[in-house]
This record gives structure tokens, C-alpha cells and sequence, in this order.
């Protein structure tokens, strides 16, 4: 299955680019794709305890299981106000 | 519940968001806070901040801190305005009103509003010199 | 710090207020209280409250609690606003204004204010129907 | 000693007036002067444990003593804002 991954912030800063597509064998969860993700961009490593990561607008953990088409976020902790 | 959320890159016109306050006759207390961008971030001098948002997932985010918001406290009326892009020192980046019947509720949902967003609301700053 | 009291007969001008608002460049919380005449009183339902007051005795109090803020809190700038005599309905009795820093310290020192005003300045209240 | 006394809100209310002038022995404490305001004003009595007593513009305990031409202030529970 294939799921697109967008960075904000430092994430986008430390990849260089703002979206990546990813495949993933059916059925993996976000962990997975971090292991992936990290292979790749590996300047996300220091930073992976830290993350915050969506899957459309709302948060999930570690273990939530991907579906093919999913929109997953990576960012770092908040600073709004 | 009354709910106004305000995204956005233009200067937040306090005046004009004061001006367009309702209290109904059982409402005691209205708090405010206005969060203005210092010229100190940490150590160095700045001259501006810019804020950056994941703007779909900010709107779903304070709306489901609103519904918490209504289910612990009797709030009336809330406003919230957060600008995003480049906010120069001494301008606000955020403006927030809680309106409610007794003083007590409106500064303790103010105070858990502005805590919440900064916790679980995707938005970022980067200082600029 | 700067410390502004107004103990007035006419009404609350919270816009003139706000437009007369400093922060220095180091300041980044403003936290605004407005306290507004609410239709009840306990069961009844009222259409003013007359407030009256020991004048000298409130500003001699409010210095003091002005005083203890300033040691508590690193506040640049305290406004303070009640009024007397005949509120009606939905119209502002007190208004407070407190700048600091940060957002914390201007919750707590308003939030401070306002209780121990409520504690130690002579002013009454007296339900109109 | 002459000391002046001054009553607002309900205690204006329960006195009907809104001064009096009380003459007392050299060094009378305020809880002399009360004792001396209850016999002339019953209706003050029943809330004596809760009015606040000020001389001039500081609130003074019931043990304070008093000086010629103090201007006392009595008043119930305070109710600003």
C-alpha cells in the first residue's frame, strides 16, 4: 500500500523536502513507516522520541495500523500561542 | 456554546474583536488574553516570529478542545484568534475570550484553553532577526 | 510598574482602554478581566447593583495590594477600573488589565488582584430591582 | 478621649446614621469601643463577628488601642467587583 507523509517545521528542515510517498506492506503500523522513514532521512533519528504524528487530523500512537491512501504528518512538539 | 476561531496571517484588531462582544444578562466575567511576541527569545534578540500551521488539523484540533472546553465549564462564549506568518515584537500572535457566568470559570477555561493549544494544536514558530 | 487606578461613577470605556495599552518589548502577556453586572442576584432578578465605597480606605488598599504585586510578580503594568454608583445590567463594575512576561504570571497576579480586592477593599454592593 | 465613627453599607443602615461621636477612657482598645456601640446600637450586635474595623484607612485588630481623634470606620464584609 502506498501513504504520503508530509513534514512541518524542523522535520520539513531536516528532510529537505515537505512530502514523501511511501510504500508499506499491508497491515503496518506507524512504526513501521518511522523505521522506513528513518532509513531514509536519517537527520530524524536524534529527534524520533519527540515526534508528533498524525494520520489525517488527529493524533495516533506507535501501534495504529496504516491504510492504503492514509495522509501521516510528522512534527515536532507545538509552539502556538 | 458560542465558538469564533480565527486563522490568520492579517494583525489581530483587538479593538474591533472587543467591539464585537455579547454577554447575555446571566454572564458575569469575561477574560482576555492577548499573547504578544517578545523581543528576547531566550537569549538572542529578535525582531519578528513566524508562525507556521498544518491549518486543517489546527481547525479540528481547537474544535475538539472546544467541545472539552463546553463539557467542563458553563462558557458562553469563546473567541480565539491566532495569527500565523511573520508577527513582528510587540504585535499579538494570539487573542483568546472566554466569556462565562462567574470569574472563576472564565480564568480557568481561559488559562486550560491557551495550555491544551500549545499542547495538541500543530503550530510552529521560528524566530527571525 | 506602572499602576493606573480609577474609581469612577461613569461608565466602564473598555475600548479607550485597550487604546491607551503599553508593553515594552520584553513584555509578552496581557490579561484582561472585565466583571459585568449579571441579571441575578442569588433567586432574584435585578436591574442594577449600586456599589458604594470608603474612597480614601480603597485607594489607600489598592496601593497596598499594588505594592505586595510588584513583589510577587515581575509585572510591568497593573490597570485597575471599578465603578460606583448605579450599574445596570450587563454593563462593567470592574475592569483590570495586568502585563508581564509571560502568560503565567499574568493569570496568577490577576486572578490575586481580584481575590484579595474582594478581601480587604471597602466597597459594597447593594441589588436594584 | 473623643474618637469619631464612621458606618457604611448595612451598618449605616442598621444605625440609621452614618457618624457618631464616642467618648471613651484614655487608652480604650476597639473591642471597648464595640462594647459601648452595641449598648447604644442593639441591632449591631448580631453581626459583630464579622465586621471589619478600620482607624483611618488600616484595619486594626479588636485589640488596638485607640488616641484622641481617631476616625474609626465600620463596615460588613466587602463585596467589590
Amino acid at each position: 500500500m502506498t501513504v504520503t507523509v508530509q513534514f512541518y517545521s524542523c522535520c520539513k528542515e531536516l528532510t529537505g523536502c515537505a512530502q514523501a510517498v511511501e510504500k508499506l506492506p499491508a497491515g503496518a503500523t506507524i512504526e513501521a513507516l518511522l523505521q522506513q522513514l528513518h532509513a531514509r532521512f536519517p537527520r530524524l533519528v536524534p529527534m524520533r522520541n519527540s515526534t508528533l504524528i498524525a494520520v489525517g487530523v488527529d493524533y495516533q500512537p506507535r501501534s495504529h495500523v496504516l491504510k492504503e491512501g492514509d495522509e501521516v504528518s510528522l512534527f515536532p512538539p507545538l509552539q502556538g500561542g | 456554546m458560542k465558538r469564533e476561531l480565527i486563522i490568520t496571517t492579517e494583525p489581530i484588531d483587538e479593538t474591533a474583536l472587543l467591539a464585537r462582544r455579547t454577554m447575555s444578562h446571566g454572564m458575569g466575567a469575561a477574560v482576555f488574553f492577548a499573547g504578544v511576541v517578545r523581543g528576547q527569545e531566550g537569549d538572542k534578540t529578535i525582531a519578528a516570529i513566524e508562525y507556521e500551521a498544518f491549518h486543517k488539523m489546527v481547525e479540528h484540533q481547537f474544535a475538539l478542545l472546544f467541545d472539552e472546553m463546553e463539557k467542563r465549564w458553563p462558557v458562553e462564549s469563546v473567541r480565539l484568534v491566532h495569527r500565523l506568518g511573520v508577527v513582528r515584537v510587540n504585535e499579538p500572535s494570539l487573542w483568546v475570550e472566554v466569556v462565562t457566568p462567574h470569574r472563576g470559570e472564565a480564568f480557568a477555561a481561559c488559562q486550560w484553553l491557551i495550555d491544551e493549544m500549545k499542547r495538541v494544536v500543530p503550530i510552529w514558530k521560528k524566530p527571525l532577526k
